[in-house]
């Protein structure tokens, strides 16, 4: 076994111990801290389903609404054409 | 007739090698995959033309001033440099393609003093920097680009399902060892002699398994710049066939009945929780891993700006037009280092091999680590959603939804596995801040 | 093991003093001031987060490339920037905390040569401008942050209050006497022996008396970029409490009945009157005081690009993806400065209670000049809108208002304290001019 | 007094004069250019309560359009049920 | 009262030199041109704007720190540069104004590497340089601003028309005659012995019957820096003037008959060619014309962008905030162009005079070309659509449709004529790839 | 005829006859094209009067929809008066 191996094998050990140590306490902290803040300052909750990522710029109507719109455009021709 | 002879002589068919051209095909064939078949258009798009243009032949777009005028080889220029890069060349010595090689090399090793010296003096005689030697400067030679991305990721991560079970953090631990079997793997390969890589090459290689397209380039940009382009492109490509290659290895080391497993709603977050959580990890990361205070700082401010509610301009731009703008030219960056020279090797046939080993790695790691964890944990866990520890937000979740369906119709893992994919972005991150602590 | 080892003595909680902790406690503070008590968010955000990220142990983000190599002091790398910086280093020479002083030291002392110079060496060996400190050169260092917020800000003023009664400008002169009252106020500690000052550093302390965030920053950074850290939180912390500091001096300076007059409708303006006006402070700003004119110009070409209706593509540009892109980055490079060894210490007590005087002098000489004007013009004019020549747009003319109402319900000044309050917007940046012209 | 503190009063003499002379200056040719405008080229006049920041790009819908939007989506909606 | 001398004695006023004060009166011009009568406004409210910074006495907005060290001349500060320009000035020596100009020469025909070298000097003792210089270097003088305008412009070009009747691109080469006359017209005018201009500055100016901005900006800054000013501005006035230039020339190279020739409707075109035909221009650029690669390169990449239809996000920031903010500070950096001492000069009308020349000819050219095309193909072409060759998208193509109408009310040549008006960039383009290789 | 004469002739005949060169490859290449494609992936076409540039972060609305949303606003005002 050569030198680079023995140094990747190392650098996975090191590496993954690493990973799991700091993600493990990441759980903690975060579970301590979602505790603290329901002790001490319990909240209105958000609604959970909020989607993941919002460009907000492009959004301009949602598409019921469109519809509708699209609806009473039609419905509105309609009754001009008459 | 003189001046027309000029433009022939210096015409891409007059000079093109044969590497441009399977270069320019190569662009061709990633602007094919990303406009018809999809492939993460908003990288790919860039990176293919851009990898087109660097290798438009007498261009020079992608090289330096202080490399166009070694490309060019004029004798008076050369002995300026001659100094300059310390190669011994005399005014009037003839200017053999062997002489131009030990120009290029002695470019390649010159500090970076020598390197801005050269450029000034071949600025000098007319010559200078290729508009993509330009971008890929400032946007990746500083850094910048990528963390910029990460910054605006972070402000379109939802952090609300990991915090409702901040366990399933361990699953995104376990994927990355995809990363690190795979720098094994680099390693495996050149100790068997097959291909030669150093230490800092494989640990850029590794980082493809981290399905993580700025952490790919943060790194390979640190570590090992000049196999930046083949590491991005194998890291784009791979996240886009995320659908089609989890799903098999998810099936092979699953039960019919493990995939079936109902998880318990996930309990409601508060819009407290979700402000303090990037501020938490931030102070872990601040304790625990001063290296990955760039990419994880960045990442958390974007994804504070996006929580905190006050300071909604910033967070909508961050997300759309700073993020946009970068991409484009990030794109365009990764694309110059997609020159003949660099790219056509057998190291990139490697990468690539590697970088579909590093997914099905990471992907097998996680799913194992649910069944392990289902172990010991009260609350149910499917096993389908480890798979998504691999990040390649949020493509990595919607594999996990829809084998779960196949499964079960009425099964939805998707916010559950929401929860292991945003985790997967952060352990790629310790990991790259792991490797360059280590060896950057 | 080894390597487990170098990632603990590596480690934030290995190393961290204790100014970075404190430092980082100041940057929750500062999060906690933006985010819940709704500070100035869009800048306190990306100061309290940069903050934090500047102090993170062993990352070094808000130092240079040469400043990273001296923390780490590897006797080879010392003994390349020794010559550099003109340090007596050899290279056998042990590394005490004596000898990283002295080339800390020689450092900040050198020349803008020797620094790129030192950096380029630094650089060779691997070392790397930290992120924070990009951001800082390319934003601040430059000076062009400020100013495109400055221009953002042109874009988003109305002068329209203002031409109706063009009068009201001298009370954006007077509220002035708060810029140069705080610097005879640092003058003042420095002869007592409370604290030390230069005459550049009470000059720029002096400018949080303009209430004015960009004008502050780009003064600060053109004369004691030292202190920007402090200089900068302290004019948006009193930005934002304007509304509990000017009300007690307004009512402590004026009678009720004061407080009741009702001023006479403003006049309309022509839109041609808008157009023009932009270029008329040009005009004055290149005849009689050049030194505001990087200030004062990009202001007015904000403001002309909003009011000629034909380049409403910039003018929207500059009020919304530009300046919240600048603002972000902004932020973060105001956030470097606030390094341990930089900010804490007696002088930023001192720019604290300073800045908080200087807000008052200013309001407390803008209410008197309204006063003192109302004896000699026939239109009544009511002193509480004097207080709005601070600027700290629009809060201060708000307040104005809010006091106003207290005293007689249907009395609306907002419209009339607008006028004042953008007057000491312009007011602000000439006196930067001045400072700069007679200081830099 | 030391030398910084005459030179802080020197500052604020030189600072405030030159402000006040700036400003005054300015009003003085603020008043002229608009009574030139006024009589050389009057024009119709702009509203005057123009919002200080009016920031466009998210602007989409109009708070009354809206709301006559969703009117129009509740109405068209309990019609498509029935 | 000494600081009161300091501020009179370096205020406009006192300093004006009287070719500043014309400069500023070309400003206030340009702006009432761009404002009142809607030249261009989107670049000349900037330039004019810029202009009027550039020519603001002793603030030297428009200057280096070397230059501006140079200007105020201060002995201990000469005596500095003087090594590094290779000046003979001694540090006692009187300061005269032969003195300055012998630096300013100096500095002028300094080496890359000194100017960077005399900058770092001046800055140690306190100059700085100036904004609109600093917006110049990075925005033009890295070619970068042209650029990712073109790749915007781009972004916005359908170039269906064009491929419904890819003949018509014949007429955007014809117009291309307007180039190449004009720099014969400068020639001459050289010969004659009325003007001075070099081979480099005559094909810069002969640039501006491209009627294309960011191509004129391109090639002016790449073959003659120091008239981008006079070529940008006749650029862009010359085009916000073609409804005037053209039209009597149109009339007069055309029967009334020809006039009122019907084209046949143009043939649908699928989406597919839309995505292909930027990628077979830009094979044809790697393949025939690499110096145009930069300027091609980026607008087929905006081009691909828009139709590929998969990265929309990309193609509408191109198109929107990116444009928009490179507009900003290229109309600026044009501005720093317009100083006294480089602006007025005999040159400058030349470069007036020739402009319009050029567009007379481009004009006249594509008609003729048009006529001559009829004669050998069989559907009818009219030879109105030939004059929008010169591109000045898309209004030549509106004076197209605009005279047609005039002659026949029921004959809509506008689409007809987007053909040739987005050949005419491509031409355009194509011509400054070979000025710059033959002469670059 | 000086020198700067012949170089600008020189410079008219190479920079023409490449212009032309270059744009007569180009109609053949496009022309070739549009066949192959027409041949190998015939698609519905597009409609041919897509605007030359279209920002789209501005628009909203259409004009067709915000006319009816204003009919619908005014409608629904003057119900709600009654
Ligand atoms: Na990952
Ligand atoms: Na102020
Ligand atoms: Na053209």
């Amino acid at each position: 076994m050569n030198d680079l191996m023995s140094q990747a094998i190392d650098l996975m050990i090191a590496g993954m111990g690493f990973v799991f140590v700091f993600l493990i306490i990441l759980v903690f902290a975060t579970q301590i801290m979602s505790k603290l803040i329901g002790r001490f300052a319990p909240e209105p909750v958000t609604p959970k389903k909020a989607p993941r990522a919002k460009p907000k710029a492009p959004a301009s109507v949602d598409p019921d609404t469109a519809e509708a719109i699209k609806k009473a455009i039609a419905k509105f021709r309609s009754r001009h054409k008459k | 007739m003189d001046k027309l002879l000029t433009l022939w002589t210096g015409s891409g068919l007059f000079n093109m090698t044969a590497g441009q051209a399977v270069m320019i095909a190569v662009g061709l064939l990633l602007l094919y995959l990303a406009i018809r078949k999809g492939f993460e258009p908003l990288l790919l798009v860039p990176i293919g033309f851009g990898g087109i243009l660097a290798n438009i032949p007498e261009a020079g777009l992608a090289l330096s001033a202080a490399e166009n005028a070694i490309h060019f080889a004029k004798p008076e220029v050369l002995a300026a440099l001659a100094g300059i890069l310390d190669v011994s060349y005399q005014a009037g010595q003839a200017v053999t393609p062997e002489v131009v090689e030990v120009f290029k090399h002695a470019y390649k090793e010159a500090s970076t003093g020598e390197v801005s010296t050269a450029i000034a003096a071949a600025q000098d005689f007319g010559y200078t920097n290729g508009m993509m030697y330009n971008f890929y400067q400032v946007v990746i030679g500083s850094t910048v680009g990528p963390l910029v991305i990460f910054m605006g990721v972070g402000a379109m991560t939802d952090f609300g399902p990991l915090l409702a079970n901040p366990k399933t953090m361990l699953l995104g631990a376990a994927a990355q060892f995809g990363i690190f079997g795979t720098v094994l793997g680099a390693a495996l390969l050149d100790w068997t002699g097959i291909l030669d890589f150093t230490m800092l090459e494989a640990a850029a290689i590794g980082i493809i398994g981290g399905a993580d397209g700025p952490t790919s380039i943060y790194v390979a940009s640190v570590l090992a710049p000049q196999l930046l382009g083949a590491i991005a492109v194998s890291a784009y490509a791979y996240m886009a066939m995320v659908p089609m290659i989890q799903p098999p290895i998810m099936r092979a080391l699953t039960t019919p009945e493990e995939r079936k497993i109902k998880m318990s709603q996930l309990r409601p977050v508060s819009k407290l929780e979700k402000i303090v959580f990037p501020i938490v990890v931030l102070i872990a990361v601040a304790l625990f891993l001063p290296d990955a205070a760039p990419l994880l700082g960045m990442f958390c401010f974007g994804n504070l700006m996006r929580e905190c509610g006050v300071v909604e301009r910033l967070s909508d731009t961050s997300q759309n037009a700073l993020i946009n703008i970068v991409t484009i030219f990030l794109g365009l960056s990764v694309g110059s280092k997609l020159m003949a020279d660099k790219f056509l090797d057998a190291q990139t046939l490697g990468i690539l091999a590697l970088g579909i080993i590093a997914f099905g790695i990471g992907t097998a790691c996680g799913v194992l680590m649910a069944k392990l964890m289902n172990k010991f944990t009260k609350e149910p866990i499917n096993p389908l959603i480890g798979s998504a520890g691999v990040s390649a937000v949020p493509m990595a979740a919607r594999v996990s939804n829809k084998v779960g369906l196949e499964a079960n119709p009425h099964n939805f893992l998707l916010m559950h596995a929401m929860g292991p994919n945003v985790a997967g972005v952060i352990g790629s991150a310790v990991a790259a801040g792991v490797m360059i602590k280590l060896l950057g």
